[in-house]
């Protein structure tokens, strides 16, 4: 199994990313520049968190364009699997692989804090190893994470349940002060309709280990192994 | 040739900035304010041959980078330069 | 030398904030007046703010080295050893006047400054932190809105995580508001840089930003009072950019990876000329030759001087070997930064600026770095602080009620509002979050933590310049050992108001001799550090004299870390240290009976030393599961956060203090060298014991659980109730 | 009464935003471009009673919120309302 990290520059969760599928998974690590747009034989491209471009104009807005994002859609219309954490969420957006966009935090404000998520989707290769209704702990740091669709496109989200996290409480109730930035139905992460692509604004990579406050975000990166290897003896 | 770009965020997203900006200006007691939108701003120098060409030009850029469509309405005004800087 | 001879005009030496006798010194080591470019170079160099004029007489007081120092004062920040050939480099800087003027962007900019002092030393950036002051809300919400937003601005778009620091609020700080920033980073011992241009020959290339008109005279700006005039200057505010520094941060971290660069210098204060004079002036004999027609500029029309006295942010010097510039270059196309040789190393010690073939001038290296005359003032204690009438105090009515008022005060109330928007996370190295005492980052791939924390009491600072001083070094221990870490070494950061008053200078004075004794009592060497002065306006009050301490400490098997809130219910609270009727300068005095008066609480240093010990020994025995040192408050307030900060109620009996002990000072007393711990049933005698040992008193004082905070008959809250008041103390969103 | 406010750093001020801009611009192809600068547009409807009351209220709100005169610059227009919402 190797995963692809994707550095653009201003992208800062790259090394966390990479830390986690190196030292916390044992996994085989790869980071890809984004002026390259070889993806080097990678089983599963993460986009991970940071300030692409400064995110500037726009969070994801000029980092779309970058060489390797072509290959990325290649990529994902082959099925193959692609991860946007944070700025990768809406890098992913940006470039059409996933409906909708991520608009400025309704408090205005940046938030780095923990959040609840519920499960909704665990028949995915990146929540295999969930249970659905699962609540998982994981942080989020971000200052646009509220996100926009409009109304046919959510209700087509919603009706094809490519809604695959939303931020809840502690029970897995999602209510609207579970709410960290505004976001429309309390989504958090979804999935393209295939089911390859998945974008998330929290940071699995950020709780992987006990020492940094929770290991729920492991189950996201063993769940994307676990699909590989089922692959394998298919 | 410069253009002067206006984005604005779409009538049916929230825009959080602009309910804040109205109450920040109703505590400093302009309460005669009904609505705020806010938006961005862009303003781009560029060498065009016509001023077709720099109206196509533009639109290109605003429509493959400057705005979002899901989320932003754009519209701009060209002006032949003068002489000096912008501003 | 009369006025005539001097070739320039009252107005303009002002404008370079140079005296006459400062103008007299120049023209007689160079033999001849200074034209306008080597003036407003010498201007710079000389200003306050890069000369140290005031306060280097006094600096050289302070103990600087230490069995672990690597490098002491005089680089761009200091380096402590941690073993296992890493290297923590760390330090702290104001950047006060600009963001009294421009909040936001002050504070910004005053991260991107920090970091790039790291960066110098060939260290990746690993934590910042930030120690602020503002005057009272809601009247200084724009300041402190602006600032924390500016930090955070920064700090999150860059990726380095902002893990601790500090804010206070009060009414001296309303006008000249303080924001010092510190930063943390690391690097392997054998990588460390000295911004030293070594070899005649070499290039020195210029990478990042591009020059523009920004915050020429800021320097010398920043060593002025805050007056009418500062309109006039507010140009000298700059936008920052955290982006490229990011791309900044990375191709220098490339770097290392080639043999090919001597050494690296950010440009802060006094840009370009600053920068080269210092790198330069660490070499005997060394000199530069800079052609300012190479420096890549934003505005058209600039001159040299323009070029010369640029702040533009986000630029580095690289002293590359020569021939080996291609090789640089390279690594910085990777990151599309923009970069040119401008000129090169030499050997005849002078700064020489040519605009393509015309020299424009001419200076000593060492007339800029060491010449500026040092400033010999006088200081006279000021007033006696106004005395403390004990005995006159009611005893509180309500302990319950009077708790509560402290816990929604600005200055002790939760910083959940302002640590969320910083991402302190970034880095998957925060193994403890600000919120607590010192906050701890791993060195991956180890088991080693460093703990960090900035600290210091102005109020104590205004009570009594020295002993303030010593309580802030204190403190900043304590803090790191309340995580089980044993402190390492200081950055300092003399923030002063203006020191040609004899009383502010007597502050000054007192302030490092009691820094300078409290750190070789608890034997810490101060490794890196900044002085800011004149920070009072024309009209406004003086800032109270705030010397703020970071510090840093380790702890070689993180597991072993202590956190502050509760962590299990049924363990025993313990409160270790000795409380005295210590109401003087205190929050409680301050909030109760709206008075800042008395004298701060007294320090034994040798038992600050004791205590410290016993905490560090029951830490690594594992005796101990929580520790919170006990300041800002007393022993109540520090109860109630570790009940806060876990979750978890505390139940006891009531406290009846011992005479001469007040109850009052029971309570809310700030005597030092104290700490609440919790400590597992079984393990509580041999701490005990382990106490009796160390000569330090031990008191028990309930058993962890519940949902209240309950000395019965005395005081019962529930954590809820609590919760609400400390966590509204910052009015809402911050 | 409607105004179009643009609020733009000022020409001496460091503009990140645009130089990035140009850079992302330049990236598509738009080579053209010699100069970005990226600033705020707001739009405000108030209720006033004339033109020249109106005029005076919004150099008030920019002067006093919307703008930071320390770095940025502004101008606005007013339009008498027609109808409909603002765009
Ligand atoms: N209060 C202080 N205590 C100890 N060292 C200090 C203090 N103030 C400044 N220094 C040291 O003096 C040198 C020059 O400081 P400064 O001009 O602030 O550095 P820079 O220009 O790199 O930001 C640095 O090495 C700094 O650590
Ligand atoms: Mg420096």
């Amino acid at each position: 199994m190797k995963f692809g990290v994707v550095v653009f520059p201003g992208t800062w969760s790259d090394r966390d990313c990479g830390w986690v599928v190196d030292q916390v998974l044992g996994a085989h690590l790869q980071y890809l520049w984004h002026k390259d747009a070889d993806l080097k034989g990678c089983d599963c491209i993460i986009l991970p968190g940071g300030f692409a471009y400064g995110d500037y104009l726009r969070t994801g807005a000029i980092a779309r364009f970058a060489p390797v994002m072509e290959s990325i859609g290649e990529f994902a219309d082959r099925g193959g699997l692609v991860w946007g954490i944070c700025n990768g969420f809406q890098i992913l957006c940006e470039s059409g692989l996933l409906p909708g966009a991520l608009i400025r935090n309704a408090s205005l404000e940046y938030r780095c804090e923990w959040t609840n998520l519920v499960v909704e989707r665990a028949d995915l290769a990146f929540t295999s190893q969930c249970d659905e209704r699962e609540v998982l702990r994981v942080p989020i740091s971000h200052g646009e994470g509220s996100y926009f669709a409009d109304p046919a496109t959510l209700s087509r989200l919603e009706q094809n349940g490519q809604v695959v996290f939303r931020y809840c409480d502690v029970e897995g109730r999602v209510r609207p002060n579970s709410n960290p930035n505004g976001s429309l139905h309390n989504i958090a992460g979804i999935v393209n309709s295939r089911g390859n692509v998945l974008g998330m604004m929290p940071h699995p990579e950020r709780c992987a280990e006990a020492e940094l406050g929770g290991t729920d975000g492991l189950k996201l990166f063993r769940s994307v192994m676990h699909s590989a290897a089922q692959v394998l003896t298919a | 040739m410069i253009a002067r770009i206006v984005v604005v965020p779409k009538p049916v997203v929230n825009d959080p900035q602009g309910v804040t900006v109205r109450q920040g200006l109703a505590l400093l007691g302009f309460g005669e304010v009904t609505e705020v939108r806010v938006g961005k701003y862009i303003e781009v120098r560029l060498d065009a041959t016509s001023e077709r060409a720099a109206r196509e030009r533009v639109d290109a850029m605003c429509s493959r980078l400057l705005a979002n469509h899901v989320i932003e309405d754009y519209h701009f005004e060209l002006e032949h330069e003068s002489k000096g800087a912008m501003r | 030398m009369k006025l005539e001879d001097r070739n320039v005009d009252e107005r303009r030496l002002r404008e370079v904030a140079l005296t006459a006798d400062e103008y007299r010194v120049i023209v007689e080591s160079l033999k001849r007046p200074p034209n306008d470019l080597e003036l407003g170079m010498l201007g710079v160099l000389w200003s306050e703010h890069c000369s140290y004029k005031t306060s280097k007489a006094l600096l050289r007081r302070l103990p600087s080295s230490g069995a672990a120092v690597l490098q002491g004062p005089g680089e761009n920040a200091g380096a402590v050893s941690l073993g296992n050939g890493w290297a923590v480099v760390f330090k702290i800087e104001s950047h006060n006047h600009p963001s009294a003027i421009e909040p936001y962007q002050g504070a910004a900019t005053g991260v991107g400054g920090i970091l790039r002092d790291v960066i110098a030393m060939g260290a990746r950036p690993i934590a910042l932190l930030d120690s602020l002051r503002f005057g009272p809300l809601p009247e200084s919400r724009r300041h402190f809105d602006g600032v924390v937003a500016g930090i955070g601005g920064y700090g999150n778009c860059i990726g380095v995580p902002t893990v601790g620091g500090e804010v206070y609020f009060e009414d001296c700080y309303a006008q000249n508001p303080l924001v010092n920033a510190m930063c943390v980073g690391l690097v392997r011992a054998n990588d460390l840089m000295r911004a030293r241009a070594e070899g005649t020959g070499n290039k020195l290339l210029l990478v990042g930003a591009d020059t523009g008109r920004d915050g020429i005279h800021g320097a010398a700006f920043a060593s002025l009072e805050l007056d009418e005039d500062s309109s006039q200057r507010r140009p000298a505010v700059q936008v920052g950019n955290p982006f490229l520094e990011k791309c900044l941060l990375e191709a220098c971290m490339d770097l290392s990876l080639t043999d090919a660069v001597v050494a690296i210098q950010d440009l802060g204060a006094a840009g370009l000329t600053s920068s080269v004079a210092e790198c330069a002036g660490r070499v005997p004999g060394a000199g530069a030759k800079i052609d300012v027609s190479r420096v890549p500029r934003r505005e058209r029309g600039m001159t040299p001087y323009d070029v010369m006295l640029s702040e533009s942010q986000e630029r580095m010097l690289v002293v590359v070997r020569r021939g080996r510039e291609a090789d640089i270059e390279r690594i910085f196309e990777t990151w599309d930064l923009t970069s040119a040789v401008i000129g090169e190393v030499t050997n005849d010690g002078h700064l020489t600026v040519v605009d393509h073939k015309e020299q424009v001038a001419r200076v000593p290296i060492q007339l800029l770095t060491e010449g500026a005359p040092l400033r010999r003032l006088v200081g006279l204690p000021p007033e006696p602080a106004p005395a403390l009438d004990i005995d006159a105090l009611p005893p509180p009515a309500d302990i319950g009620a009077a708790l509560l008022r402290m816990l929604a005060s600005p200055n002790l109330c939760s910083r959940g509002p302002i640590i969320r928007r910083y991402d302190h996370m970034v880095g998957d190295a925060t193994v403890i979050p600000p919120g607590g005492d010192a906050a701890m980052l791993r060195v991956k791939g180890t088991k080693i933590g460093i703990a960090m924390t900035t600290s210091c009491n102005a109020r104590y600072c205004h009570l009594d310049a020295n002993l303030g001083a010593q309580l802030a070094v204190a403190e900043a221990a304590r803090n790191i050992i309340a995580t089980g870490a044993q402190p390492l070494a200081i950055t300092d950061c003399l923030n002063m108001a203006n020191p040609d008053r004899p009383e502010v200078y007597w502050q000054l004075e007192e302030t490092v001799s009691g820094m300078a004794q409290a750190c070789r009592s608890l034997d810490l060497p101060i490794v890196s550090g900044n002085v800011s002065l004149y920070n009072e306006s024309a009209g406004g009050a003086a800032i109270y004299p705030t010397p703020v301490i970071g510090m840093v400490g380790q702890i070689d098997d993180y597991d072993r870390r202590l956190q502050a809130g509760f962590k299990h219910e049924g363990d025993f609270v313990l409160l270790i240290g000795s409380s005295h009727n210590d109401l003087g300068g205190s929050e409680y005095l301050k909030v109760e009976h709206d008075m800042v008066a008395g004298r701060p609480p007294e320090l034994d240093l040798a038992r600050e030393r004791a205590v410290g010990k016993l905490i560090l020994t029951a830490a690594r025995a594992g005796l101990i599961k929580t520790a919170h040192d006990c300041s800002d408050g007393g022993m109540l307030v520090a109860l109630a956060e570790c009940c806060l900060l876990g979750g978890i109620g505390m139940r006891g009996p009531a406290l009846n203090p011992e005479p001469p002990l007040r109850i009052d000072a029971a309570f809310f007393g700030e005597s030092p060298s104290r700490f609440i711990v919790s400590a597992p049933s079984r393990a509580t005698p041999e701490l005990q014991s382990l106490a009796r040992r160390h000569h330090v008193e031990i008191a028990l004082l309930g058993l962890t659980g519940g949902d209240a905070l309950e000395l019965e008959g005395q005081l019962k809250l529930t954590v809820q109730e609590m919760r609400e008041a400390w966590e509204g103390g910052l009015g809402g969103p911050a």
